[in-house]
């Protein structure tokens, strides 16, 4: 291997500016050596340090009485009765799907599980928000094949079910696709396990795969220090061992029955690194490692390289050291490397040992304390010009029909065909027949919804809104299927944060998701931040995707969409026919424009509250919120799902009939009941707007200005896109 | 009384639907099976083996191949030779077929894709342990979750399979065949009636909340056959 | 010695892959691709240094395990 | 002309088919088996009967969709 000095040119190609790396000298009070500046550059990378993002992230309210971990853990923790927990938190792989579609996309849901795993909680339920680019695009169609693959190659196999997601597609994410994988667990409250090491003398254990040069620091890859084999040598892309994985979540469990751990902690982004200095961090301990013992893959790896790689399916432990046997029993009954790599020391510093040399001898106080955090310029965005009157050219049906089919609408069975939804055997809800997944705490009544949400046009015309909106639309799903909201996992997908307009979209997000946070009592445990999202110059929209979570005490109350005959329809929600930003102004004419709609906030909780309390008395049989296309698509799915049609009556007298069938007012929902005249007499005894639409029967949708589509017509539209444009 | 019926799930690494197995088998049997580590081999005194789903060895090289070599696997063997019944479901059923212990080989899907939606099947016998509690020519549904559910087998073993009634369970309307297996087999039976392979997932669907309960007869004419 | 097994689906077993392998390929433009065959290749690194030797126990790992000879047949070749 | 295209993950990219195949040889009691690397192979029958130009083409083919040049390299034979 070739050496470069370590200098600030080198320091510049890892990643740290000249500022970040005097403050390294500073702290050493020497030159580092090569492994000493790969720590500090991944600790201090915006992946791992939030140095852009957290002077903004401490405005979102976490703490709710049923909070039992917000941010700062591996996932948030919330308390669902009977003495469980909920372990949950979303994660992105943006860019590694966009180099390989199906390693980048496996190896993302690989990483979210054993952030939920690695608190003792089991895996219940995967879920994937993702956004691609322009299906016109060459590119696309690729990335959506192996992403897709990759996320159920992976769910399937280690036996979680892939339960809900979401799916867009806009111009702004060609090249730069998002992928957004959820994991939620469940662990007796009780038995959380963190991450904080104790114990001074106590052994430092790995285990799981062996370490290869897997995913080294981008930034090295850029370095010539490594001579002409580098490129074949440090492969950027990880592959998944999903195999491994379920053998390592069944390892962690049994071990974690026992007493035998005091910590725990998987090895994400920059492995070795960030695991073994977050644990001794949080711990106020120090901690020896000596990478001769650690597994190895292949032949003459440096310890730059193994403190660097991120080879996948590996955990970092705390163990007490009269449990070491009965640790290492269950790693070998499984097939798995285990291994001593370390101890704890009283030193406060981390020491890497690696062939009879100190390869690095770092204060670990300073590199958290001192880590850089910025206060980045930000430039609040224009606020929307709003579009005006936009008339009805095409007439409410061929309307429908285009929305329905269009791939922001279509249907999504393409995708969750190929998720195994019911491995687990407690699936309420699959994907497709409920605004949330629910799914079932084995052996109780209970039961977890689960959602993912975020609108990125009306985020990119007003991130405030925007930000709101996507925690409403996650509320409100929970709510549809008749759960509580308890709390929200966020994944920030943003461009560069060192564009004051791209910071400025960044904090508007926060301000309006954390106002509705506040409002819906809906606190942030968890979440991820992914930045840079960008190419050529041009940002992804902003898409701060929401998971959020609530619970259900009896899982049979649960409702899903699928409309049935006999039925009354009746919309509650306030209509006002806000058609800016809708999908109808993008696909009917042709336009992005104007401000998304305004969430009320007061209105959202007095609607949803009553809306859940209607379902929990067991008097709805269906119910769908309207949101992208509007009022009317949200009837056509519920006909769908259900396989029954319905016969709508007029709008509004001074509403446009596409204003009020299209526009995309928030705070709504469509229920389907036997008494509709029950219904609209206690919503309007408690102050609920309610109007009944219709009723269902038949197998045709008739439309109010008399138009009939007849069911299996409007299914094959909503359902060609996909397989058409994928399988074609 | 009835007498104890012992049912066991044999397991092996990478395999995902026991627990699914273990509540359908409770529910019809009225008592947990016992849970065996494919390093056990001692299965004595057991009635009804089941080799549930799942991605047994990551389904590398090929489904079930590596678990089908398990020391467990000649316990099986020996379990059917003492006229013991065997269920082998998804994964379970690859394992079968490559252990020999049932003909022909389970292939990737025709359509390339893992497939996990509902699939509807005919129930072609009803005089047998598995099959008892269906009418002949009923149609049920089943969740199918899996990438290589093909049923192939030469024309030969295929035409003795069928002439001996042998097939258990076909794919059938509305959602048919999907997955291309050879004369839309689902689910196949060894000569003696014991063994049955099938890829389809009953188990995931004996409660109403989940969807329905068409998979339960399969486990309770188990129940009662085991029980008589 | 390195031993490389390679396996493919007997004629006569249907091959999926293959022929989508062969449409894909007629998709990007190629012309004049008849028949697609897709198999596996293991290769392995074996202790043993006769090559006679070496290829007997890559075949019998071949028929144990390597190939389902229902559906696939293989070749050894020895280096 | 039939090309035989021979698709392998590159050193350094785990392989954890190879690797598990290798446990299983080692159970099933195989000794002196060290490292198994799994990979695909894909068999075409070629209209072209130029060896040179269709061993072009199929490395063309190779770079295009038979294999993921970002993980795996590919190696073409001609026969
Ligand atoms: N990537 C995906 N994976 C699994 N399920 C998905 C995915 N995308 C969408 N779905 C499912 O499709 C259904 C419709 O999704 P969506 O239109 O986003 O619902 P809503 O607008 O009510 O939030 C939901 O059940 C959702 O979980
Ligand atoms: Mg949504």
């Amino acid at each position: 291997m070739t050496t470069r000095p370590v200098d600030a040119v080198l320091a510049r190609e890892f990643g740290l500016n000249a500022e970040e790396y005097a403050r390294v000298l500073a702290i050493m009070g020497r030159t580092p050596t090569l492994t000493e500046l790969g720590i500090f550059s991944v600790m201090w990378s915006e992946h791992c340090s939030y140095k852009s993002s957290r002077v903004w992230l401490r405005e979102l309210p976490t703490r709710a009485p049923w909070v039992i971990h917000g941010p700062g853990e591996n996932a948030g923790v919330v308390d669902i009765g009977d003495g469980l927990a909920a372990v949950f938190k979303m994660e992105s792989h943006n860019h590694p799907s966009f180099i390989e579609p199906y390693q980048g996309a496996a190896t993302g849901v690989g990483g979210i599980l054993r952030d939920v795993f690695t608190m003792g909680a089991r895996p219940i339920a995967n879920l994937n928000a993702l956004r691609f680019g322009d299906p016109g695009d060459p590119r696309t169609r690729r990335i959506v094949d192996g992403v897709v693959r990759g996320i159920g190659g992976y769910g399937n196999c280690v036996g979680v079910p892939t339960v809900g997601g979401e799916v867009n597609f806009h111009a702004a994410y060609n090249g730069n696709p998002l992928v957004n994988a959820m994991t939620v667990g469940i662990a007796p409250r009780d038995r959380i396990f963190l991450s904080a090491a104790a114990g001074v003398g106590n052994p430092v254990v790995y285990v799981g795969s062996k370490t290869g040069r897997d995913g080294i620091h981008g930034a090295t890859m850029a370095s010539a220090a490594f001579g002409e084999d580098s490129a074949e040598k440090r492969p950027t892309v990880q592959v998944g061992d999903p195999f491994t994985e379920k053998l390592l979540i069944e390892a962690c469990l049994e071990l974690m029955a026992t007493d035998a751990i005091i910590a725990i902690q998987d090895m994400g982004a920059a492995g070795l690194t960030s695991s073994s200095v977050e644990m001794a961090g949080k711990g106020g301990v120090g901690i020896t490692l000596d990478l001769d013992a650690v597994p190895q893959r292949e032949r003459d790896m440096t310890a730059y390289e193994m403190m660097l790689s991120e080879s996948q399916e590996r955990m970092l432990m705390v163990l007490r050291p009269d449990r070491e046997h009965v640790a290492r029993a269950v790693f070998e009954k499984w097939e798995l490397d285990f291994a001593v790599i370390g101890r704890l020391t009283n030193s406060g510093r981390i020491v890497v040992r690696h062939q009879g040399r100190i390869e690095a001898d770092i204060p670990l106080a300073p590199l958290a304390d001192q880590a850089p955090l910025y206060h980045r310029p930000t430039m609040p965005p224009p606020p929307p010009a709003p579009c005006g009157e936009v008339a009805d050219t095409v007439g409410l049906e061929a309307a429908l029909v285009r929305l329905l089919g269009c791939p922001d609408l279509c249907s999504r069975a393409w995708i969750w065909d190929q998720y195994d939804a019911t491995v687990g055997g407690q699936t309420v809800k699959r994907p497709g027949a409920a605004d949330a997944a629910v799914v079932r705490v084995e052996g109780h009544a209970r039961a977890l919804a689960l959602t993912t949400d975020c609108t990125p046009r009306y985020c990119a015309a007003d991130a405030r809104a925007g930000g709101a909106q996507a925690v409403a639309e996650a509320w409100r799903n929970l709510t549809a299927v008749g759960a509580r909201p308890l709390a929200v996992t966020d994944n920030l997908n943003f461009g560069n944060p060192e564009r004051p307009e791209i910071m400025g979209q960044f904090a508007d997000a926060i301000a309006g998701m954390a106002e509705a946070c506040r409002a819906l009592d809906f606190p942030v445990v968890s979440g991820n931040v992914s930045l840079y999202n960008e190419t050529e110059g041009r940002s992804v929209l902003p898409t701060p995707a929401i998971g959020g979570l609530g619970v259900l005490d009896d899982a049979a109350r649960a409702v899903g969409i699928a409309l049935r005959p006999g039925l009354d329809l009746v919309l509650l929600g306030a209509t006002a026919g806000h058609l800016g930003q809708s999908l109808w102004l993008r696909e009917v004419a042709g336009q992005e424009a104007g401000p998304p709609p305004p969430v009320d906030l007061v209105a959202e909780r007095r609607v949803g509250d009553f809306v859940r309390a209607r379902i929990l008395a067991g008097t709805v049989a269906a119910c769908h919120d309207v949101s992208d296309g509007g009022l009317l698509v949200a009837v056509a799915e519920m006909a769908l799902a259900g396989e029954v049609g319905a016969r709508l009556l007029p709008g509004p007298d001074g509403l446009a009939p596409h204003a009020f069938w299209f526009g995309e007012d928030q705070g709504r929902y469509v229920l389907a009941v036997a008494d509709s005249a029950a219904l609209l007499a206690a919503a309007a005894a408690e102050g609920v707007p309610a109007r009944r639409l219709g009723s269902a029967g038949g197998l045709d949708l008739t439309l109010p200005d008399g138009a009939t589509i007849s069911l299996p017509v409007l299914r094959r539209r909503h359902e060609q896109f996909l397989p058409d444009w994928l399988e074609g | 009384m009835l007498r104890e019926m012992r049912a066991a799930v044999v397991t092996f690494p990478g395999i995902n639907r026991e627990r699914d197995m273990a509540i359908a088998l409770t529910r019809s049997f009225g008592r947990a099976p016992r849970m065996i580590w494919h390093r056990d081999t001692d299965l004595s005194g057991l009635d009804l083996i089941v080799i549930p789903g799942g991605f047994s060895y990551g389904d590398y090289l090929r489904c079930g191949a590596m678990a089908a070599h398990s020391p467990v696997m000649d316990a099986v063997r020996a379990h059917t030779a003492r006229g013991g019944y065997v269920l082998g479901v998804c994964n379970g059923f690859q394992i079968l077929t490559e252990a020999g212990m049932l003909p022909g080989a389970l292939l990737r899907n025709a359509g390339l894709r893992f497939l996990s939606s509902d699939c509807h099947l005919r129930v072609e016998r009803t005089d047998t342990a598995f099959t008892s509690h269906y009418q002949r020519g009923d149609i049920f549904r089943a969740p199918m979750a899996h990438g290589d559910g093909n049923y192939f087998a030469d024309d030969a073993t295929l035409d003795r399979l069928e002439g001996e009634g042998l097939v258990a369970f076909r794919y059938a309307p509305p959602t048919g065949n999907r997955n291309g297996s050879a004369r839309d087999i689902a689910g196949i039976l060894s000569p003696n009636l014991r063994v049955l392979g099938l890829m389809p997932h009953p188990e995931d669907l004996v409660d109403p909340l989940l969807g329905g309960e068409d998979g339960k007869p399969l486990f309770d004419s188990l129940a009662a056959t085991l029980a008589a | 010695m390195k031993a490389i097994v390679t396996v493919m689906l007997k004629p006569g077993v249907l091959d999926p892959q293959g022929r989508a392998i062969g449409q894909a390929l007629a998709h990007l433009g190629f012309a004049g691709v008849g028949e697609v065959r897709a198999g596996k290749v293991i290769e392995l690194d074996l202790a043993e240094t006769d090559p006679g030797r070496a290829r007997t126990q890559a075949e019998e790992m071949a028929r144990q395990l390597l190939a389902n000879t229902v559906i696939e047949s293989f070749r050894v070749d020895v280096a």
